[in-house]
């Protein structure tokens, strides 16, 4: 086939999707009648136009960051983790574990228990799909959504049955003690004059996550076990020549890769909602599937590709607030970046690699 | 400028969400004025709702619910000039520009009940509530009080939809649990179940037998079929809170009951051949008995359980 | 338990199966031609609404399930253009399908109704009707309860749907173009060495698949329910999915599979039933959750090894 | 023995086939260059060439799986477009593909009937076919049962298929890829006595193979293809081995290596009743025993698939086995998680496999990337818990100086090299390792007359600094150039060894096609 350049293959093929994408959303929105141009602009201003704004996006990204890193790092030994739900839900039910647990004296010594907790508990959900694929060669695709359901079932027993404060109507935990309460961003950057982020979600775990991409770049391209990982990804026969055991490697990715998506919850849970409710993870472990492909499954990359889905989302739900535009357009935009840099890559990849080689040839 | 945040389930849910949004638009149509809204599809996004509308400025802030009174609670300390409403959640100390209100759905689903059991002839009766949550016990227990009664040897099937938010709205599953209730016998069914009694109604006049609504009017649905709408006046909380406006105040609990006219049963053109004089005399007189204090009907919430049935 | 209880439990099976017949016999026709299809429950939800809002636009269901089968065979477009055409990623193809249809349904029902999402109510001859059989109410002990409550009273699809099952099954072992369906799924290469158009072969298939995906979709818009609701396919989709690997690729095991998987979701509406049957409560969140984890353990191969398609989830390619 | 141009032929009758000016390209690799040739009916016409010469495209292109970039195709004198294999079915071809295009779990009678079936419905297809396979059984020897499962057949029935499928659809011209490379000589045999029978009955028939025997034996004419070009057609009557393998490999005289008598040493690798068996259930090694000393190449020769690639595949640690391996006299762990390729480069051997694309490099990679591959955990190339990526760039630079691999420049990825630099860098990586023991799978496949030399060069300077080596190659030259012994393995077990002093490559070829040394 046409060989590309490496930088059109990083940038321009995943430019060219995003803008078709976007194209064809502004025709969704003309088609329900509404002005796009007026839709982008609150979209922009709604997310960016306001530390509040700022605010929310960051904080959406910083759930995408952490499923999109759980994704590329399963990625990368070329497994298909779509489980990033249900191990994030599962994150969930540790934090929120070890936060009611004792009453934390200060978030410092809370926060790493918390972690540790959301990681061994998405760790361990994604353990089962993955022994599954590496010794019984079960499709981890298809565990892995089945372990999205039995994870909502899951947690919905915990919570109705055992987290749910007597007396309480909905499903949700007691709230966590003050103790483990994260710093926002509003405790961290207003001054007395002013207060910045005001009630904005966005917390310390933006940090932690910009951290995790941190080690998750050293770990994939500067560290033995990364490069077992990419040789496994990239060439089976070639990784056992090499010694490296597929068995192992599918495990440690699999773990990894549902310890991101659990690390999760720290965000969303201890961070934001400072209790477990129900389907806390909203649909952030798929989000991360295209964050991942856009990001090209390089950390970097997951952290652009997971800020313009957090704009997507707190734009997407400015839209509500002063627009008619449904918050459901903005699952439209999702799909239709996924599916056209994803899964119609090679539509964009075609055409441009002819027009690439017409003119080296010329 | 108001603004009112409907729960899971939508402004129309033709029940619940619905009746507040009726409320809405009555006071909007009356005074010429305009509020904001957001129908809620997820959990996660309640706090953010609130305070995307206190950010703007907007007074009061109505929301329906009580998944809404916990994220009510928290936020409204960031924002003490802004008043926020609650319909149907609980708090244990209620903060000063948190109004909340309740209603008392074990009285208005007595009457409902009664005239249930008046109408059955299987002797056999149907309550499908949505999510498995106290408030909706409350309704069930009021309901089934009402069966008994009339008649002390009916029997009440009860039935919950979920334990989670999505059993508000699930038509199909509400349909599936009205039609087994038929199957087992009964013939009339009372939904407490927001959008999924949608589903409830739906079966039970597709196999011939009676329905009874919530929260709102929903007679018109299945006219002929639908006995009659244990209603929650909603519409009114909402009606009442939007003209108060700027002058509204917080700090406690409102309760609004049968004297209140806060809940209370529906009548209307759909209805009017299902409903004997008998039964609308029978059920007056308990309606004014009730008022005065002669027949009690228990509260689920006395001791978290009911004294006819068994959830 | 009673006759009559267990009556009352088996007919609800057989509508709360019916759905997931259909979405699994469309996800059969795909996958044995080598295409994964994670994207049914996308196209049953497009198609739930596209039938549920043309049969209260017209008053007539019929066209309602045109427009349904329409909405889901687009999807299916999309999808085989993804997924043979361009080579693509058959699975992700299909999760960006599963999100398409889950935003695109709320918003032109936003736009058409404005009623949150929702379609308004169906009724008359906006909806399938049941369909007394002749010879209900016979008055025969056992059988004629049988044939009245749980055998009669359906929907046409519900009938339609368990005649797919041996029709299927004739369709892929008995005819030509069945033969040729199955071999590409196993070996394309084969099947383009025999003169036979692989691409096209495909496309069929996926084509079979939105069409059955588009019934499936109807059935719960307009015969199990009366109109459409946000999200009303509620994980269907993927149970079928579930039910497919159950039943290894095959019809007749398909229809087991799904009466099991439908049986569970009629148990977990009456709790009593299970409770008087295991003596103890069982959660419903087990109910909800059993049809996943039987399929996990058949994936996991020690029922009896789940063996797919052996070409399937990727693009026939000749030369690089 | 003249080589005559196929031109030059007498056209009484049409040619059967007839190809003009072929050419075929994947992306880079030119696979077919202005090929032309003709083949006349009723004759069984031979086609040889190295590895990936091009035979296979040639013949895929004639049959419709591939389309010609250019080109002409004549059947019996006619110009006939070929888009699909449709077509070429309907011009009366039929082709048993190197690798077969059956439905493993469809049965014998299903496969002969996928796309000809008569009519929309199989059962009136399915009778019929089984009556006309009867018939086609009993007239070439063809017996299968119809009712089997192709996955449950031997390969030598499953290629009776092939052939029956062809018949089936009553194809004149039939094309058969390497069709012995998978048989036992006996099936093969078998093979040939159909083919005659074909003949006999004025068929006409291609025949791809590496055996030169199989070529003198059946073949009237015989054309060589060498790297994309058809080099020459010539009358099998009127050519000979000797001149055949001088126009495939395209020189005349035999590269010679110039090498120093070995001095070997103590035994390095000891082999003793080594036996493995895939995950077919098939038996690949069926008790081996051998030994290389220090100071000398050992060198496999053999037809590929007669089990020397899992020989390999053992002793670098990438499949399972049972029996006893000793290097340097300890035993290496053959089952287990001990028995991988870590262990074994760290117990001194160093393998460069056969396949260096599936194998021996990960393509997407970068040289230096590469060059770190299977040594990721040597101590040189770490600084605490990272990689220390510039010792290994370094590192890397200085090998493929050694080595001469061009452009000599660490960063760019593997795939983005010529094959013969591509092995040239895992020759590198592999030597200069210094191991006790160099396991090497085909070195030179598909490498230029330069870079062959060189190699050849690297693998005596090993020798002679007192290294043992054990070398697979199905070129009889190579090994006869290099080896210090020859062991000729068949069907999973060494059939003799031989001095390359005192042996030639008649008796070689007798012994890779099973015969036992005695009989030449
Ligand atoms: N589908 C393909 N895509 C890309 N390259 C190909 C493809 N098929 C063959 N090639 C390349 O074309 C060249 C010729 O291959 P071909 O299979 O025709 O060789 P061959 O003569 O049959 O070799 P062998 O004796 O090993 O079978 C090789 O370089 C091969 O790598
Ligand atoms: N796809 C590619 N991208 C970049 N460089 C390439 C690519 N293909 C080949 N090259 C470089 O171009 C040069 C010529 O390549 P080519 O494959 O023609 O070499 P060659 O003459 O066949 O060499 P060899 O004899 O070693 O096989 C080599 O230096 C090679 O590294
Ligand atoms: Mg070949
Ligand atoms: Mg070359």
């Amino acid at each position: 086939m046409d060989r590309l350049p490496q930088w059109a293959d990083v940038f321009l093929i995943p430019l060219i999707s995003v803008l078709i994408a976007f194209a064809i959303s502004g025709l969704v929105i003309v088609g329900i009648g509404e002005d796009p141009v007026v839709a982008v602009q609150t979209m922009i201003s709604g997310a960016l136009g306001s530390t509040y704004g700022w605010g929310y996006t960051l904080y959406y990204a910083t759930n995408f960051i952490f499923t999109g890193l759980a994704v590329s790092v399963a990625f990368h030994a070329r497994l298909f983790n779509i489980g990033g739900e249900g191990q994030a839900l599962l994150g969930g039910l540790g934090v929120a574990l070890v936060c009611l647990a004792v009453d934390w004296p200060h978030w410092l010594v809370a926060l790493p228990v918390a972690m540790i907790a959301g990681a061994l508990f998405g760790a361990a959900w994604a353990a089962v799909p993955a022994y599954l694929q590496a010794k019984r060669g079960s499709h981890i695709v298809i565990t892995t959504i089945m372990f999205n359901f039995i994870a909502a079932a899951l947690l919905n027993y915990v919570l109705v049955n055992h987290l749910k404060p007597p007396r309480a109507q909905d499903p949700s935990s007691a709230r966590f003690p003050s103790g483990t309460n994260l710093p926002t961003f509003q405790d961290m950057f207003s001054t007395a004059e002013t207060t910045l982020f005001r009630g904005a979600p966005v917390n310390i775990t933006f940090f932690i996550a910009l951290i995790a991409c941190l080690l998750v770049w050293l770990l994939i391209w500067r560290t033995k076990l990364g490069y077992q990982i990419r040789s496994y990804g990239q060439s089976e026969p070639a990784a056992i020549y090499a010694g490296i055991s597929p068995v192992r490697i599918t495990m440690i990715a699999m773990l990894i890769s549902g310890g991101l998506a659990g690390m999760m919850a720290i965000n969303n849970v201890m961070g934001e909602a400072e209790k477990l409710v129900l389907n806390a993870v909203e649909g952030a472990g798929f989000i991360g599937i295209a964050v991942a492909l856009m990001g090209r499954n390089h950390p970097v990359g997951v952290i652009l590709a997971g800020f313009l889905f957090g704009f997507l989302v707190q734009g997407g739900a400015e839209l509500q607030f002063t627009t008619s535009i449904p918050r459901d357009l903005i699952v439209v935009i999702q799909a239709l970046v996924i599916l056209f840099t994803g899964a119609l890559d090679n539509m964009v990849r075609i055409p441009l690699a002819k027009l690439f080689t017409r003119k080296g040839g010329a | 400028e108001p603004a009112i945040i409907y729960d899971l389930g939508g402004k129309f849910d033709k029940s619940f969400n619905e009746a507040a949004y009726t409320g809405a638009q009555r006071w909007a149509n009356e005074t010429g004025g305009k509020y904001l809204e957001i129908e809620l599809s997820s959990e996660a996004q309640r706090e953010q709702a609130l305070r995307r509308f206190a950010e703007r400025g907007a007074n009061p802030i109505i929301t329906t619910g009580f998944a809404m009174a916990d994220p009510v609670n928290e936020v409204s300390a960031d924002y003490p000039d802004t008043t926020f409403v609650n319909i149907d959640g609980w708090i244990p100390e209620i903060p000063s520009n948190v109004a909340m209100i309740a209603f008392e759905e074990h009285t208005g689903s007595y009457l409902v009940g009664m005239m249930a059991a008046m109408k059955s002839e299987s002797g056999t009766v149907g309550f499908i509530g949505g999510m498995d949550v106290p408030l909706i016990r409350h309704f069930g227990c009021g309901y089934a009080q009402g069966v008994k009664a009339v008649n002390p040897d009916a029997t009440i099937i009860a039935n919950m939809t979920g334990t989670t938010p999505t059993a508000w709205n699930d038509p199909v599953k509400g349909g599936e649990l009205a039609k087994a209730q038929i199957a087992q016998g009964a013939d009339v069914v009372y939904a407490a179940a927001g959008g999924t009694g949608v589903g409830v109604l739906q079966a039970a006049a597709d196999e011939g037998v009676y329905s009874i609504g919530v929260d709102k009017n929903q007679n018109h649905l299945h006219p002929g079929s639908v006995l009659t709408s244990m209603l929650k006046r909603v519409d009114v909380a909402v009606y009442d809170s939007l003209k108060a406006g700027d002058a509204l105040t917080g700090g406690s609990m409102q309760v609004l009951g049968l004297a209140e006219d806060g809940v209370g049963y529906a009548m209307d053109e759909n209805n009017a051949s299902l409903v004997s004089d008998e039964m609308k005399a029978a059920v007056e007189a308990a309606k004014a008995k009730i008022i005065s204090g002669e027949i009690e009907v228990t509260a689920y919430y006395t001791n978290d359980s009911c004294p006819v049935l068994d959830f | 338990m009673d006759l009559e209880t267990l009556l009352q439990v088996l007919d609800s099976t057989i509508r709360l199966a019916t759905p997931l017949l259909l979405a699994c016999l469309a996800g059969l026709f795909s996958e044995r031609a080598g295409i994964f299809d994670i994207g049914l429950e996308g196209k049953m939800l497009a198609a739930a609404f596209f039938s549920g809002a043309v049969a209260y636009t017209t008053g007539t269901v019929w066209l309602g399930l045109l427009a349904g089968i329409a909405a889901s065979l687009t999807l299916s477009g999309i999808h085989g253009l993804a997924s043979i055409t361009f080579r693509g990623n058959q699975l992700i193809s299909g999760v960006a399908i599963n999100f398409l249809a889950s935003g695109m349904t709320v918003v032109i029902a936003e736009d058409w109704f404005r009623q949150g999402g929702r379609t308004p109510s169906l009724v008359g001859d906006a909806r399938f009707k049941p369909i007394e059989l002749p010879l209900s109410g016979i008055d025969i002990p056992l059988i004629g309860p049988i044939y009245t409550d749980l055998i009669s009273g359906h929907t046409i699809l519900v009938y339609l749907a368990l005649l797919l099952v041996p029709a299927s099954w004739w369709l892929l072992y008995r005819t030509r173009f069945g033969l040729r369906l199955r071999a590409v799924g196993e070996n394309p290469a084969a099947v383009d060495t025999a003169g036979i158009n692989v691409t096209g072969l495909r496309f069929a298939a996926v084509g079979i698949c939105g069409v059955l995906c588009g019934i499936a979709g109807a059935y719960l818009a307009t015969a199990l329910q009366a109109g459409f609701v946000k999200e009303m396919s509620a994980g269907r989709g993927f149970i079928a999915l579930a039910a497919l690997i159950f039943a290894k690729w095959r019809p007749w095991h398909a229809l087991v599979a799904c009466l099991l998987f439908g049986l569970l979701q009629a148990l977990s509406l009456r709790p009593d039933v299970v409770t008087a049957m295991t003596s103890f409560d069982v959660p419903v969140q087990l109910l909800d959750a059993l049809p996943y984890i039987l399929t996990v353990v058949i994936l996991a191969g020690f029922v009896g090894k789940a063996i797919p398609p052996r070409a399937g989830g990727e693009p026939y390619v000749k030369e690089q | 023995m003249t080589a005559v141009e196929n031109q030059g032929q007498p056209s009484s009758a049409a040619p059967a086939i007839e190809l003009k000016g072929i050419s075929k390209a994947f992306g880079p690799v030119q696979a077919n260059k202005d090929i032309s040739i003709r083949v006349m009916p009723g004759t069984v016409h031979g086609i040889i060439g190295e590895n990936g010469a091009g035979k296979s495209t040639l013949m895929s292109i004639l049959f419709g799986f591939y389309k010609a970039d250019a080109g002409e195709i004549f059947i019996n004198g006619n110009l006939t477009q070929i888009p699909d294999s449709q077509a070429a079915i309907s011009a009366g071809i039929g082709m048993v593909f190197q690798h077969f295009k059956l439905v493993q779990n469809f049965t014998v009678l299903e496969n002969v009937i996928l796309g000809t079936e008569d009519g929309a419905m199989l059962r009136t297809s399915l009778s019929k076919a089984r009556t006309e396979l009867e018939r086609l059984s009993e007239e070439y020897e063809l017996h299968v049962d119809p009712d089997e499962l192709i996955e449950e057949l031997s390969v030598g029935h499953q290629q009776r298929v092939e052939i029956l499928k062809a018949l089936y659809r009553k194809a004149e011209i039939l094309i058969l890829d390497e069709p012995t490379g998978v048989l036992t000589p006996a099936e093969a045999d078998h093979l040939f006595r159909i083919l005659d029978n074909l003949r006999a009955e004025g068929k006409t028939i291609i025949l791809i193979t590496h055996k030169l025997r199989e070529i003198m034996h059946i073949t009237d004419t015989v054309s060589v293809m060498r790297r994309g070009e058809m080099t020459a057609t010539v009358k099998t009557a009127e050519t000979s081995p000797e001149e055949l393998a001088e126009l495939m490999v395209g020189r005349k005289v035999l590269l010679r290596v110039d090498k120093a008598p070995a001095k070997p040493g103590k035994p390095i690798l000891e082999v003793s009743n080594l036996q493995v068996t895939d995950e077919d259930g098939v038996k690949r090694l069926k008790g081996i025993d051998l030994h290389v000393r220090a100071g000398e190449i050992l060198g496999i020769a053999g037809v590929s698939g007669n089990g020397q690639s899992a020989l390999l595949h053992v002793l670098g640690g990438v499949t399972q086995a049972t029996g006893e391996v000793k290097i340097n006299g300890t035993p290496l762990p053959l089952t287990g998680p001990k028995a991988n390729g870590r262990t074994r480069r760290e117990a001194g051997i160093s393998h460069v496999p056969e396949d260096r694309h599936r194998e021996g490099l990960i393509l997407e990679f970068s040289a230096w990337e590469n060059m770190a591959f299977g040594y990721h955990h040597d101590p040189a190339y770490q600084s605490g818990l990272l990689m220390n990526n510039k010792a290994i760039r370094e590192d890397t630079v200085k090998k493929m100086e050694l080595f001469d691999v061009r452009p000599p420049i660490p960063t760019i990825s593997a795939k983005s090299f010529s094959g013969g630099n591509q092995q040239k860098l895992v020759l590198a990586r592999e030597i200069e390792r210094d191991p006790d023991l160099l396991l090497v799978g085909q070195p030179t496949r598909g490498v230029d007359i330069g870079a062959i030399e060189f190699i050849h060069q690297q693998l005596i300077e090993l020798r002679d600094s007192g290294k043992a080596i054990l070398l697979v190659s199905v070129e009889l030259d190579e090994i006869m150039s290099l080896s210090d012994r020859i062991a000729v393995m068949f069907d999973g077990k060494i059939m003799g060894e031989r001095l390359p002093s005192e042996t030639n490559e008649t008796e070689l070829g007798l012994l890779m096609a099973g015969m036992s040394g005695e009989a030449a």
